[in-house]
């Protein structure tokens, strides 16, 4: 890691109240995310993996302050995220952007690109009109887009242009933190591609640190520095990318990686046969979450005990009674 | 080789025709299928992949789609003159589908007991704990757990990786000829995909189906098929065996899609981008559709449209591009 | 957590749109609504409201009567054509007044409940239950009984009776929308929730409430004409078309133009209302199927 | 599920009780029952009498209490201008009539809807579609009213097919229904045919087809079953614009209904049957939407499991 | 071909299903609405203010034809007879003592027995209760009755009262029930179907839809209807009543003035009661005349508190007009309000000088107008007009148009105002009314009564028009004995009214209803009751 981190997220858990049951007597609590502490460093980028219903949007939309965690805090440049208030809100805003996935659904169909890219400007800085056009064709020339489509309306793009749009939007306030929730899975291969250099290069040019949330294994590898593997609201792994993908830790990632197709029909794979699906958050089985799926399972120990996220060498940390003594 | 393939589809034209425009969204291929094989057709989103796979069932949308011209050979059988009521006949019988979303393609207000025997009633019929009967054992079939149980579940009382076993179970409850399979694991977890992938070539290996296999993801396509149909605005661009077309890719942009993909392992440099966005179906282009995000494109590519031709000795691996030899 | 992802179809060009509006819903609306409304004065041949006892209950041309009354006079002797283009502005007045009442009430309450949802949700969707509860009619009785009729009253009875489709439509739309990327994009740039709700949300519930407002035109014009036949619509001697109607209805098996006409104006100004309405639907929102 | 009725329960009693007050202040905002009641010549201990027997001389909020007091026990009072009669049981005593009107108005108008709804989404742009829109826009272009006399000419007089008015036999409810109606099918017709319209898109529909199924059973069972809970939404809305509708049409039929009774209330100053008919209506109203909710969750297994 | 055979197999099902339900709809239809049955008489009519078999309730507009009063109205005059319970009557000198001898061989429907003084007496009390509602019941209440024998009763009254018959006869503030029936049920036994003596027998009622009566074959007067049972139906629209009337579903409908014509032009027949059955004005309100207005508030505001400007407005009507657009032709004017020539104080004079007094003269109204500084000395110029469609007089609106227009021609102007009854009341019983207003008086009241009721603070203080003249003449009326003397004062009373412009006069009209010509022969009715229509037994079937 270089330098100080950005980001520290520290014993982060959220927990959502549901009623079950005839006239909701019972009070259940599903945890969505709970107990994870990692850290960013600038110009990192960390990718989140894992099924869905694992928790990773729930922890984006934590780091976003859009959501209040029930524990923990999240720190950014040292500050509680949940604590801000008034000119520093503004700066954490204009300092951490997102992209989302779907490209039709992220950019109000009624605005024109010039205001959609210029929203967190308008908001949270205090520029002349002049100013803003300058910075929003600043944006969209970064993004390869040409500033006349500034004029334009979401409609008259494509999905990649639009994704182009929602990343002109998310760097225009320069900010240091991005949040890439499934940034390109809608987008066509061949469009892809663009899209992913174009981050490297934003992150190469400004400096930004990404927090990537992506389900396609391939580009987690080529896009993140490290990658934290959730099962079912916990980190069960974190690590190096390259040391992660090439020797997983836990089962859950071997098994993870084990199911990902590499786009190369010689290519050896080792497969593992996982059973069942992902338990549903509302009953998560005792001990380790993992154990009812898992082809490495030891027994009573991981029936009963949760396994604690245990630190390794080389800042990689694994969550797995294989490796507690 | 010699053996007659199960399907043949030749020069088949789609068109669209609106108040608006008028165009070809499948604008003329050919390819086969030949029994207990699994052909991939890989193209992004607007290629026609989809449109072909409907029409081969001569599901079109009405008043809107037409097929123009070509001929479609199930067993020899052509299916294009097929009057409705014969054609309803072979629908579910002889070609079975999995469509795209296990969200949306299971009907919320039946069962799914109801919605299996419902295609072995039309098919098959049989007194009704016969076809329960059937339903469980199409569920046992697709590792469903429980089926006894489940086959009086609704579909949202399951999950998706399980609803899209139910409709693997509603494909192959007919025993069909050939699977028509659209995209069915974009929406599914990597996990989830890996085991229904497994699901499909152990039903293929039981039962000696074919299977059309249509999507996106190369890594499906070389995990799965048996041989490749690459689609590019509404034509086939490439296609051949599996390994040969990964390895030695024929066409300018079979190469380039492949390499512009991410690795699993053994990591690159910078990736490899195609310039330019797709084409959409309305748009006219004269000559190669790609030759204007081509980098190996010259003038001829832009005026006039490439035959298919073999892209080497072997004669099962063929391409549509002036630059088959570069 | 299955969000129906909000897309939009993308507009055709301006051109591709004029070309295919309704010009035949259009073209009635003007030539029996909006250009009588504001010329009737010019156009209309007689006075609409002065007695002639001399050309009582004329026919209209073609049925034995004279160009003079095109489409006859009615009991008092007064030119039917007259007093339907007078009417008009009155119509449109009631129609226009009333639904901007419901428009403004219901969208503002619809939104602001959509968004913060909670207690506030609860209170103004028990509003509306209330609202729907209460026959209008009934209500328009009581009112009239209690500030005597007139057009405000009127006007009052046609907003209460339409904001509440309007409220449960936006709140329902609201509830699809702030849970879109767009809006927690724009959370994430930092934007104020007022911002949000009339930046991003409202311009995206105008199609909505336009083509909702096209299709209660009729509702509206109907409900003025139920008053009118309960005798609490806007006074005599105003020749509202509901007032025309409810007038001659004792006569449709005899003297049929005294009230066949004002409804055929109600008919094809309701028509055209609601097939432009249609139009507008399926043009700016498919998802859009409330009444 | 049970939870879900009980909060239901406990909003709509809520509404109940906002609509008693509204009704309560309505009804004594338009002006004393003195005038409507005793003939011109009343004399001053006539009216004195009369006031105070009916507690019109009592503040406001008293009046308020005591009379919601009394509603929670049903009772209403006595019918000022129907003597004798006891106002909620009076009113009660029409609700068959108006709720067999109703009843007969929604069947018919479900019944040409429905189909009118899915032949439209069927043959969507076609002849068929617009001549389905036109015919189902009629109901809402004309004035209620007005129809319901044309209809009594109509079918009454020049054809003799039906009677004209009063309640007796199911004839005499056809044509009164079929005046409420019309204008419902319009609203409902194009509810079914947008949610067929969305339904017939679905990927499930494709499934159905694929199977084999023949294009009717497509239709009408596969996609007819999901299109119909959007329709049934509407429903709570229906039972209410019918409720209003009858109002002016049981005056056109002469059908002792409710709406016959609110009317005739409100006009002689019946405060009692007033707020009877009105809080009757408006439990009508919470109940049905109540059974629409319930009805929901058994046509949709998708809430029954959520 | 299973997916065929499947295709049709279904298909029958739903046609079945079709078939059954438009069967069901047909065979309803073949049950009940054909042709009303020869023997069973329809009457629609527009629904009552009060609907009820406890007759005191209610403002005595329908009194049911199985109930009889003391005093009946010959069916071709309208002049009292004694067709109905009394026998005979006489007064004391002063009017404040009247008695009645029933007729002996009086007999209750249903068994109930005689008709005796006891019944009159236990009818009178209840009628005189607390709970009572009937036009002309206040009056009753001061008085006194006694039973004089099984057949004699008399009635003590604190003041003269010369028009009592009129109370006992068309206005039925007293309708005999039995106390028999009365000892034996209770005053359910009332509610659940009153005895009467009249010639039908009450057979049941659907509240708010209709009342049927059956015909009585012997009845104690010797007349019997020629049909077995009637039924009255209430029915709002006219529209319907005229579709019932054609469609033979109604012997004899009411109708509205230009449905009536219509009618009558399409074969049915309209029949008018034999005498006079209404008369119509407009009234000024508000106490326009009244010394102390001033002093309670600016008489300015009310514009006709100047009598030119009353002139004027009854010079601006062309009556001759405004009558045949709402009653037709033959409808003579009214001079003055509450006078008619069946009634003591009809002065000749004012009748023959109304054509030079109240006559169309629109020149002269503006020359008055202008006068009276007419509109600019009035805060309020604009007078409302008060249109009452609510209350079942469907000419009122057309009176309202009618007069406006004529108003505008003068140059006086008004706005309208759609207005029911009870909230009019309300303003006048208030001091607080300042429109002018449709008015009736149905039944024609004896003028005497009339005059004190509409004109001064006598019968009801807020109709008064505040003349000091009237108002003392007035008294004197109330005092006097002598009919000479009250024809005197009576003559005095309309004389003042007619020169003061008091009010706006219309007509008088009898009460028409219109019958299916292939159904009824004739009807003669006097016109006499306040919904005009009685003696239903002479109903004249084809």
């Amino acid at each position: 890691m270089s330098g100080a981190p950005i980001l520290q997220v520290e014993n982060l858990s959220k927990h959502f109240g549901v009623r079950t049951g005839l006239f909701g007597r019972q009070k259940r609590t599903v945890k969505a995310v709970s107990g994870l502490n990692f850290e960013i460093g600038a110009g990192e980028t960390l990718a989140l993996v894992g099924e869905s219903g694992c928790g990773k949007t729930t922890t984006t939309r934590l780091l976003l302050r859009l959501q209040t965690p029930t524990h923990g805090t999240v720190r950014f440049d040292g500050r509680d995220i949940h604590q801000l208030k008034g000119a520093d809100l503004k700066s954490f805003r204009s300092r951490v952007q997102a992209v989302f996935q779907d490209p039709w659904s992220s950019i109000n169909p009624r605005v024109r690109i010039r205001d959609f890219v210029a929203e967190p400007l308008i908001v949270n800085e205090k520029l002349t009109s002049g100013d803003i056009d300058i910075r929003v064709h600043a944006a969209l020339d970064d993004v390869g887009l040409r500033p006349q489509d500034a004029r334009k309306f979401p409609h008259e793009f494509s999905g990649g242009q639009r994704q182009r749009i929602a990343i002109a939007s998310a760097i225009v306030t320069r900010p240091s933190l991005v949040v890439l929730d499934e940034p390109v899975s809608s987008l066509d291969v061949s469009i892809r591609s663009q899209i992913i250099n174009l981050f490297k290069d934003l992150q190469g040019e400004y400096g930004l640190c990404y927090i990537l949330v992506a389900h396609d294994l391939a580009t987690t590898r080529y896009l993140a520095d490290r990658v934290a593997v959730m099962y079912l609201g916990s980190i069960v792994e974190y690590g190096a990318t390259d040391d992660v993908f090439d020797t997983p830790a836990h089962p859950y990632t071997e098994a993870l990686l084990s199911a990902a197709l590499p786009a190369d029909p010689g290519a050896v794979r080792n497969e593992i046969v996982m059973s069942g699906e992902v338990p549903s958050p509302l009953s998560p089985p005792d001990g380790c979450a993992f154990h009812p799926r898992c082809h490495r399972c030891l027994g009573d120990a991981c029936r009963t005990q949760f396994p604690a996220l245990i630190s390794q060498e080389q800042g990689r940390a694994v969550s797995c009674h294989l490796y507690t003594e | 080789m010699a053996e007659a393939p199960l399907l043949e589809v030749t020069d088949l034209k789609v068109e669209i025709s609106t108040k608006a425009a008028s165009f070809f969204p499948v604008n003329g291929h050919s390819f086969t299928v030949r029994a207990g094989e699994t052909l991939g057709i890989v193209g992004e989103s607007g290629s026609g992949k989809s449109m072909t796979a409907m029409s081969l069932a001569r599901l079109l949308p009405k008043h809107a789609a037409h097929i123009r011209s070509g001929s479609v050979k199930l067993d020899g059988r052509e299916l294009l003159t097929l009057s409705e009521p014969e054609m309803r006949r072979v629908r579910g019988k002889e070609i079975a589908m999995i469509l795209q979303d296990p969200q949306t393609s299971l009907n919320p207000v039946f069962t799914v007991g109801e919605q299996i025997s419902e295609a072995l009633r039309l098919h098959a019929p049989g007194p009704r704990r016969t076809l329960r009967e059937r339903a469980i054992d199409a569920l046992r079939k697709v590792k469903v757990a429980a089926p006894e149980h489940r086959v009086d579940a609704y579909p949202s009382e399951l999950s998706g990786g399980m609803r899209q076993r139910v409709v693997g179970a509603i494909a192959i409850s007919c025993q069909p000829k050939i699977i028509i399979a659209d995209e069915p694991t974009t929406s599914l977890d990597v996990t989830v995909q890996a085991q229904y992938l497994r699901l499909l070539r152990e039903m293929q290996d039981e039962t000696g189906m074919a299977i059309l296999f249509i999507t996106h993801d190369f890594g499906i396509v070389a995990n799965l098929c048996h041989r490749i149909a690459v689609m590019y605005f509404g034509r086939i661009v490439e296609s051949g065996p599996v390994d040969k077309i990964f390895a030695r890719p024929a066409h300018p942009y079979t190469e380039a899609l492949i390499a512009a993909l991410p690795k699993l392992r053994g990591q690159q440099g910078r990736l490899r981008t195609i310039t330019g966005q797709p084409p959409v179906p309305t748009d006219q282009i004269a000559g190669c559709p790609f030759a204007p995000r081509c980098e190996y494109a010259d003038a001829r590519c832009r005026s006039e449209l490439p035959p298919s031709v073999d892209a080497d000795s072997a004669g099962d691996h063929s391409a549509s591009c002036w630059k088959v030899d570069r | 957590m299955a969000d129906t992802p909000i897309r939009t179809v993308p507009s055709p060009g301006l051109w591709r749109r004029a070309r295919s509006l309704p010009l035949v819903p259009i073209g009635v609306l003007l030539t029996v609504f909006i250009i009588p409304a504001f010329f009737a004065e010019w156009i209309a041949p007689h006075d609409p409201y002065v007695p002639n006892l001399k050309a009582r209950l004329q026919p209209p041309v073609f049925f034995g009567g004279t160009w003079e009354f095109a489409m006859g006079t009615d009991r008092l002797g007064r030119d039917i054509l007259s007093r339907i283009l007078h009417g008009a502005w009155y119509v449109l007045a009631v129609s226009m007044i009333g639904i901007a009442v419901g428009v403004v009430v219901g969208t503002t309450l619809g939104l602001v409940a959509g968004y913060v949802r909670g207690w506030f949700d609860g209170l103004v969707m028990r509003l509306v239950d209330i609202s729907l509860a209460l026959p209008a009619m009934l209500l328009a009785l009581a009112l009239a009984a209690a500030l005597g009729a007139s057009f405000l009253s009127v006007v009052i009875v046609v907003g209460f009776a339409l904001w509440a489709y309007f409220a449960r439509q936006v709140r329902a739309e609201v509830l699809l929308l702030r849970k879109s990327d767009f809006v927690a994009r724009s959370l994430v740039a930092g934007s104020s929730h007022a911002r949000i709700l009339f930046r991003h949300i409202l311009p995206n519930v105008t199609n909505t409430i336009v083509v909702l407002a096209t299709l209660q035109v009729g509702i509206a014009i109907m409900l003025d004409a139920s008053l009118s036949f309960l005798g609490i619509g806007i006074p005599r001697p105003t020749p509202t078309w509901g007032l025309l109607v409810s007038d001659g209805r004792d006569f449709i098996a005899t003297d049929w133009w005294i009230s066949f006409f004002p409804g055929l104006a109600i008919l094809l100004t309701v028509l055209s209302a609601n097939m432009l309405g249609d139009w507008l639907r399926d043009r700016l929102d498919p998802r859009q199927r409330q009444i | 599920m049970l939870r879900f009725l009980s909060l239901r329960l406990a909003s709509s009693l809520f509404a109940l009780l906002i609509i008693t007050l509204i009704v309560f202040l309505l009804s004594h905002l338009s002006g004393s029952p003195v005038d409507a009641l005793l003939p011109d010549d009343a004399s001053q201990e006539q009216i004195d009498a009369f006031v105070r027997d009916w507690g019109l001389d009592k503040p406001l909020w008293r009046q308020y209490l005591t009379f919601l007091g009394n509603a929670l026990q049903g009772d209403f009072g006595t019918s000022l201008k129907w003597p004798g009669e006891d106002a909620m049981g009076f009113v009660l005593d029409r609700m068959p009539a108006t709720l067999n009107l109703g009843g007969l108005a929604i069947l018919i108008s479900v019944v040409i809807a429905l189909p009118l709804g899915v032949a439209a989404a069927v043959y969507k742009s076609s002849p068929i579609d617009s001549g389905a829109q036109i015919f189902a826009l009629l109901g809402q272009s004309m004035p209620n009213f007005w129809l319901g006399i044309i209809l009594i000419w109509v079918f009454s007089v020049w054809l003799g097919w039906l009677p004209t008015s009063g309640m007796g036999t199911i004839a005499h409810a056809v044509l009164p229904a079929i005046a409420i109606a019309w204008f419902q099918i319009s609203a409902l017709a194009r509810l079914t045919r947008s949610a067929m319209l969305e339904v017939l898109d679905a990927e499930y529909i494709k499934l159905a087809r694929v199977k084999g199924v023949p294009e009717w059973k497509v239709v009408w069972k596969h996609a007819l079953r999901n299109a119909a809970v959007v329709p049934l939404t509407y429903f709570g809305i229906l039972a209410a614009s019918i409720l209003t509708g009858s109002v002016v049409i049981e005056t056109v039929y002469s059908w002792p209904g409710m709406g016959w009774v609110a009317i005739e209330a409100i006009r002689g100053r019946d405060f009692p049957v007033v707020q009877a008919v009105i809080i009757a209506y408006a439990v009508i109203y919470m109940i049905s939407t109540l059974v629409v909710d319930l009805l929901y969750v058994l046509v949709d297994p998708r809430i029954r499991h959520g | 071909m299973i997916n065929m055979y499947s295709k049709h197999r279904i298909a029958p099902k739903r046609m079945l299903a079709a078939a059954l339900l438009a069967g069901t709809i047909l065979g309803g239809a073949g049950l009940n609405f054909a042709a009303v049955a020869q023997e069973k008489v329809v009457i629609a009519v527009s629904p009552l203010g009060a609907d009820s078999n406890l007759y005191w309730t209610t403002t005595g507009a329908f009194i049911m034809p199985s109930m009889q009063t003391l005093v009946g109205n010959d069916p071709a005059t309208g002049k009292y007879d004694n067709s109905q319970l009394a026998e005979s009557w006489e007064h004391n000198e002063d009017f404040t003592s009247w008695t009645f001898k029933l007729h002996p061989n009086a007999m209750f429907n249903d068994d109930w027995g005689p008709v005796t003084a006891a019944d009159v007496v236990h009818s009178f009390e209840i009628h005189t209760g607390d709970d009572a509602k009937l036009s002309g019941i206040s009056k009753f209440k001061a008085m006194t009755i006694t039973a004089l024998d099984d057949h004699t009763v008399r009635f003590d009254m604190p003041s003269p009262d010369p028009d009592f018959l009129f109370s006992n006869a068309g206005r039925g503030s007293l309708a005999i029930y039995s106390k028999a029936q009365f000892d034996a049920e209770g005053i359910e036994g009332y509610e659940a179907a009153p005895a009467g003596s009249g010639p039908f027998k009450y057979e049941g009622r659907e509240v708010g839809q209709s009342i049927t009566f059956s015909s009585i074959k012997d009845h104690w007067t010797g007349v019997t209807a020629e049909f077995d049972e009637i039924e009255f139906r209430w029915v709002s629209e006219p529209s319907t009543r005229f579709a019932m009337l054609s469609a033979g579903e109604a012997h004899a409908v009411t109708l509205p003035r230009d449905l009536r014509d219509d009618a009558s032009e399409a074969g049915q027949t309209v029949l008018s009661s034999s005498a006079g059955a209404m008369q119509t004005t407009m009234l000024f309100t508000g106490q326009f005349m009244r010394p102390d207005a001033e002093e309670t508030r600016d008489a300015r505001t009310y514009a006709w508190a100047d009598q030119r400007v009353r002139e004027a407005a009854n010079r601006a009507l062309d009556r001759e007009a405004i009558l045949e657009v709402l009653y037709g032709e033959g409808v003579g004017a009214l001079p003055v309000y509450t006078m008619d020539p069946r009634f003591p104080g009809y002065s000749e004079e004012v009748a023959a000088s109304f054509d030079e007094n109240y006559g169309y003269d629109p020149e002269k109204a503006m020359a008055l107008l202008a006068e009276a500084g007419y509109p600019d000395a009035f805060d309020n110029a604009e007078i409302p007009l008060v249109v009452t469609s609510l209350a079942g007089n469907p000419e009122f609106a057309q009176m309202a148009e009618l007069v406006q227009a004529y108003f505008d021609v003068a140059g006086i102007k008004t706005e309208m105002r759609e207005q029911d009854w009870a909230t009019g009341n309300t303003a006048i019983r208030g001091f607080t009314a300042d429109f002018i207003t449709p008015m009736r008086n149905a039944p024609v009241r004896p003028s005497a009564l009339g005059v004190q009721i509409f004109f001064t603070k006598h019968a009801s203080p807020h109709l008064d028009i505040g003349d000091p003249e009237v108002n003392e003449l007035g008294g004197q009326l109330v005092a006097e004995t002598d009919p000479a003397k009250r024809g005197e004062i009576l003559n005095k009373m309309f004389t003042r009214i007619s020169d003061t412009y008091a009010h706006l006069p219309m007509a008088t009209v009898p009460a028409t209803v219109v019958v299916n010509s292939d159904l009824v022969e004739g009807w003669t009715f006097p016109g006499a009751t306040s919904s005009g229509l009685s003696h239903y037994e002479l109903i004249d079937l084809k």
